[in-house]
């Protein structure tokens, strides 16, 4: 008796799932936990985006723990583990990118945008990495090992969208098992754009042009701030009311915010909320990262067109910057603040201004590039409602 | 390594068709969109500029000082670090 | 091919849905849009109760986007919408206000009430209004166009209970259909309290009466603000059990509170959890501004009828408190103190303060109308426990 | 506008008669409740006297200065303004 | 008609339901809402582990509260109510206590720990309290009128782990019936750890041994603070994956705190989202102070194998201590701090300071004691993860 | 008080037996587990200090005066009261 308990007990330590005897586990947990500890090494000791890597590495190795059935049901009592339930609360049903959309929204100054709306147009501009990373997957596809359908290439796209939430939105309505790799992809691949930018930003300057100076923006009032979001929100609901989840709770949390008059809201938007929901949307990603859908080439593939995405979007920026310069040369646009139309908010900014400081450290970019920065949101989100209107259509 | 099923050619061809479409559709609809958009800031701003004029402007964006979005506010400790140099300074 | 991908985006616009060209969109839902917008302006500019409004008219204007499907469930995807979702977790269930009650009672100070405590007879009183209204409703409904059955006749009166959490918890379990315009218009009359009370306070007292000076409160121990919760919540166990989740969940919050030894807890449940939860209820009630249950003769109905309530409820509450003057003339008391039984914590009371100030600047009447006015929420409270006892076993 | 179908006179009738009720005995009972409560706080007052006689009052609530409800905690700019304005009058 | 009405409204009074007029209700609700005030004064008036036993003591007045049916559907409508839906929500799914542990894990200082790791020991030795218990409860089964099965045998025994979360967790996975009083013994324990523990201390231990004085922590680097708690979670994952849902929570918070970038989500653990879920976790576990489950010599058995296994605990840490003098003179260990591995931090560890400053004031012990202290918190879940994996199998 | 039906003898002999055996099982593994991670950590310091070797200490754990468990970070209150002395102190 004391031996079949003992044998029990051992039958039920990881080490026996990870030698792929328990059904449903195997080697590939091991090493899917090892991806697990890479992402906390980028996050804790590279810095890449700890708040979701953190969360997002120590959801892989709880997930993958054999017979822990933390991010699945256990088959002997029929209880769903506790990042199932985070998962199916708030990914499946697409709540928590939502409320973090309220938390940025919060956060989020569209001043600089208010005081020079057309880069608006650099935030358009930079959205087609998204649809040409979607256009590769459908083509990748045809490479033997390699299988994306349109759900699977329309969520690798929005990686180009450079928007976290937004990326784990429309996986999670289109593509759910494809959330590990692509969110994974979506926040490296953020961290990384000090290193992808500047070389395709000087790549497509010339030295002068990466000297324009702008002229100082306006002051902006309270009452345009205010009526901001409320002009964002009314267009949406006219015209692509599928990208209106997402633009109107970004508008919401920036109304709450700039009004004024409901600051407690908008300080819990912006803390308590959106760190309890980071967390529990950290932890629900990562439980994403099984080996039977991260284990395959596709991931590679994802990787690959992640990457495509984000230079192909810092590219097409820039270039629209200087076809506004040529269009409108009475009012002068640095093409460097084109690359922060991806989002990517506030870092492709930074990159904006540091790549114009080479030239002339007295340029400060940094205020002009938030205009396209916070336009890029607002591009990928309709981006991703064009996604979430016509993809289940055509595959109808 | 899982080495994944692969589609029916067609089907792998059809869906690049489709893909195409999504492309054009979602390119122009995000510059329709977003073009509009700048219209629409601009009457707004023109609008609020009539309903309230204003002399004073409310907030300057474009000084380099305060180029970092207000993501987090200042902590506790920021304030009594700050209270603390005050003081400091004022014995000088 | 591409014409019909065109053509099915532009049937997905806001524009199609408000041409009426959807099935279940239509121009109410523009019409909704715009109340949607008044709310925001009442709330921002004109400063009327702004953490409830802003997310009340917000929540309105995105459930009424056609084919947003955001608080309804998307007939295409099967998926509810995110303020469906949020409605159905705390509306429906009645966990929402009751929350919002907890921290109402961490944030209440009783002590005035227990240095008085006959002035829990002026917040009897005042719950008159909820009667008489709900009276009204049914008397209304002899009107062509207009038509309350008994649910929708509680759930109106209880707008002259003066207090958000109640009549959202009231309303939410006999008539959720009704909740958005009785939402909005006891947010709206809570507001404009110091429009609407004044001139009856005014009209049922005499000039000698408005100079009433009274008494000093006594101190209050720690130990009776300890006690009085406990006290209330056996009572209302004794004698009410239908009130106590609203009474209780009041006096749970003030126990953790003034016991002194759970701050931790009572500064979330002010802070913290109360912002999340306002959010949320506040969305939530927006969504049950449709244009169907909105654009009738019933609002217009339940607006009359609210400020019924609030007049009533003033007038009986002054009215009481001229009575006990009558009956114990050694303890005067001042009626202006007895409009504050209507609760509205702390508008009413400040109120008092201020229309006895016009008539003596040295009369400082506000922690004496604190009093009546926290006894007002108790009040309203146990009205709600008799409507939510009663009628259902009266409908059966 | 929409136009809601009536009730039938009858049932009009019927739940005026039940709203009719339902006022008495609201009203009959939030007044039994509360002059009940009347009672039992002026109790518990004299038990909580009895059991723990206080000398110093605990907390003085008549006072005009201390008449606003607790809504809100001090915030960390409250107590920085606080500490700076006391340190600015100890300068003087 | 108003007859019975009134009438209605009579047998709606908690009175009628105390009486035992109603199904389902009785004197038995009466007696527990008496056990709740007393649970309250223990909580205000003693300091008894107040954030628990305050919200204990709340949920469970709440819950006998005849006709209420807060803590169970409603009949008539079929509505559950707010407290049996915080329950369902996070008591019978494990999430809140899973949730709580992320919290401490963000709390704890491993460092004195790291720096003596074998007091890992100490706080294995601690843990033999469990299984005596358990074993005790099965043998309390052979007396009339007391009747365990080998769920909440286990269930039981886990009070010995002296760790609230872990005692919850495991109770609402095998015994949930007798959450109640489970967690009512585990803090009330607890908060008696500086009267349960000092004689059994000073009995086991001689005078020379408590002046023993203790080498001086070596310093902790950051990089090991890191490392050890990912260091827990894969020996947990490798060995005992039935622990991880309770280790990995708590390393989880353990190295979002340790980790230094991602202060934002490690301070809401500690705070906004810790004190939201001891309110919910407070009150559901108080709603399981059920008449039908509480008033019967099963409870004093609890109580008293309660006590059994704090003091067996207490003792055989402190014993292994001295074994420990024993097998490594070189490098002694004061047996007063061998108690602190019951864990109940940072209680017990006080209590070894001050009864080691009893013999000689110059004695600081405090530090030292804390690496038993928290060893015992990972021995308890570890101790957890044994019961949940094998008790199941041995009842199948 | 309830009083509980009674289980069967033999149920009771035969679930003490598994307690005896849940006994040995669980002390055996909580023995094995924590004795295994003293090594581990110790393992993991070594690794620590070859991968990163420290001149100055991070943190001395040992002071007495650092002796509570970091449980609640300073609060506003005690904050400012600290600013308040520490300037009372420097008014001497
Ligand atoms: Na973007
Ligand atoms: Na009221
Ligand atoms: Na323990």
């Amino acid at each position: 008796m004391i031996g079949s308990a003992f044998n029990q007990l051992w039958q039920s330590t990881g080490l026996f799932g990870f030698m792929g005897m328990v059904e449903g586990f195997g080697i590939g947990n091991l090493v899917m936990i090892i991806v697990g500890f890479i992402l906390l090494y980028l996050a804790i000791a590279k810095g890449f985006e700890p708040l979701l890597l953190v969360t997002i590495g120590f959801g892989c190795i709880l997930s993958n723990v054999p017979m822990g059935y933390i991010a699945s049901i256990d088959p002997n009592s029929g209880n769903p583990g506790f990042i199932k339930m985070l998962f199916d609360m708030g990914i499946d049903t697409g709540l928590f990118p939502i409320l973090i959309f309220m938390g940025v929204g919060a956060m989020t100054d569209f001043g600089p945008l208010i005081a020079n709306p057309k880069t608006l147009l650099l935030g358009a501009a930079a959205q087609v990495g998204i649809f040409i990373a979607l256009l590769g997957a459908l083509a990748l596809s045809f490479i033997p090992g390699i299988s994306f359908d349109l759900y699977a290439a329309a969520s690798i796209g929005i990686i180009g969208g450079a928007d976290g939430p937004t990326a784990i939105y429309v996986t999670g309505r289109l593509a759910p098992n494809l959330l590990g790799p692509i969110a994974v992809a979506a926040y490296s691949y953020m961290a990384l754009v000090p290193i992808i930018q500047p070389p395709i930003m000087r790549a497509l300057t010339t030295k002068e042009e990466r000297l324009i100076k702008m002229q100082q923006l306006r002051p902006v009032s309270k009452l345009e701030k205010i009526l901001f979001p409320l002009t964002v929100l009314t267009a949406c609901a006219i015209l692509l009311p599928s990208a209106t989840p997402l633009v109107g709770s970004l508008m919401f949390g920036n109304l709450v915010k700039e009004c004024g008059v409901a600051n407690r809201l908008s300080d819990t938007m912006q803390n308590a909320l959106m760190n309890i929901v980071t967390i529990f949307l950290g932890l629900s990603v990562g439980s994403k990262m099984e080996a039977s859908h991260f284990l395959n080439l596709n991931t590679l593939g994802i990787l690959l067109l992640g990457m495509v995405a984000f230079a192909f979007g810092t590219g097409t920026g820039v270039l629209m910057a200087k076809l506004m310069n040529k269009l409108d040369p009475k009012h002068p646009v640095n093409p460097l603040i084109g690359s922060a139309g991806v989002s990517a908010v506030p870092m492709a900014a930074r990159v904006s201004s540091k790549v114009g400081q080479e030239s002339d450290p007295q340029n400060f970019l940094l205020m002009h590039a938030m205009g396209p920065n916070v336009a890029g949101v607002i591009g990928s989100a309709v981006a991703a409602g064009v996604l979430l209107a016509v993809v289940p259509f055509m595959m109808a | 390594m899982v080495f994944l099923a692969q589609l029916p050619k067609e089907q792998l061809i059809a869906q690049l068709e489709n893909g195409v479409i999504l492309m054009v559709l979602g390119i122009a609809t995000v510059f329709v969109f977003l073009t509009l958009l700048v219209f629409l800031t601009k009457g707004m701003s023109a609008f609020a500029k009539k309903i309230a004029p204003q002399k004073k402007p409310a907030a300057v964006v474009s000084s380099p000082a305060a180029a970092t979005l207000s993501v987090s506010p200042a902590s506790d400790a920021d304030i009594a670090a700050a209270i603390v140099a005050a003081f400091a300074k004022s014995k000088e």
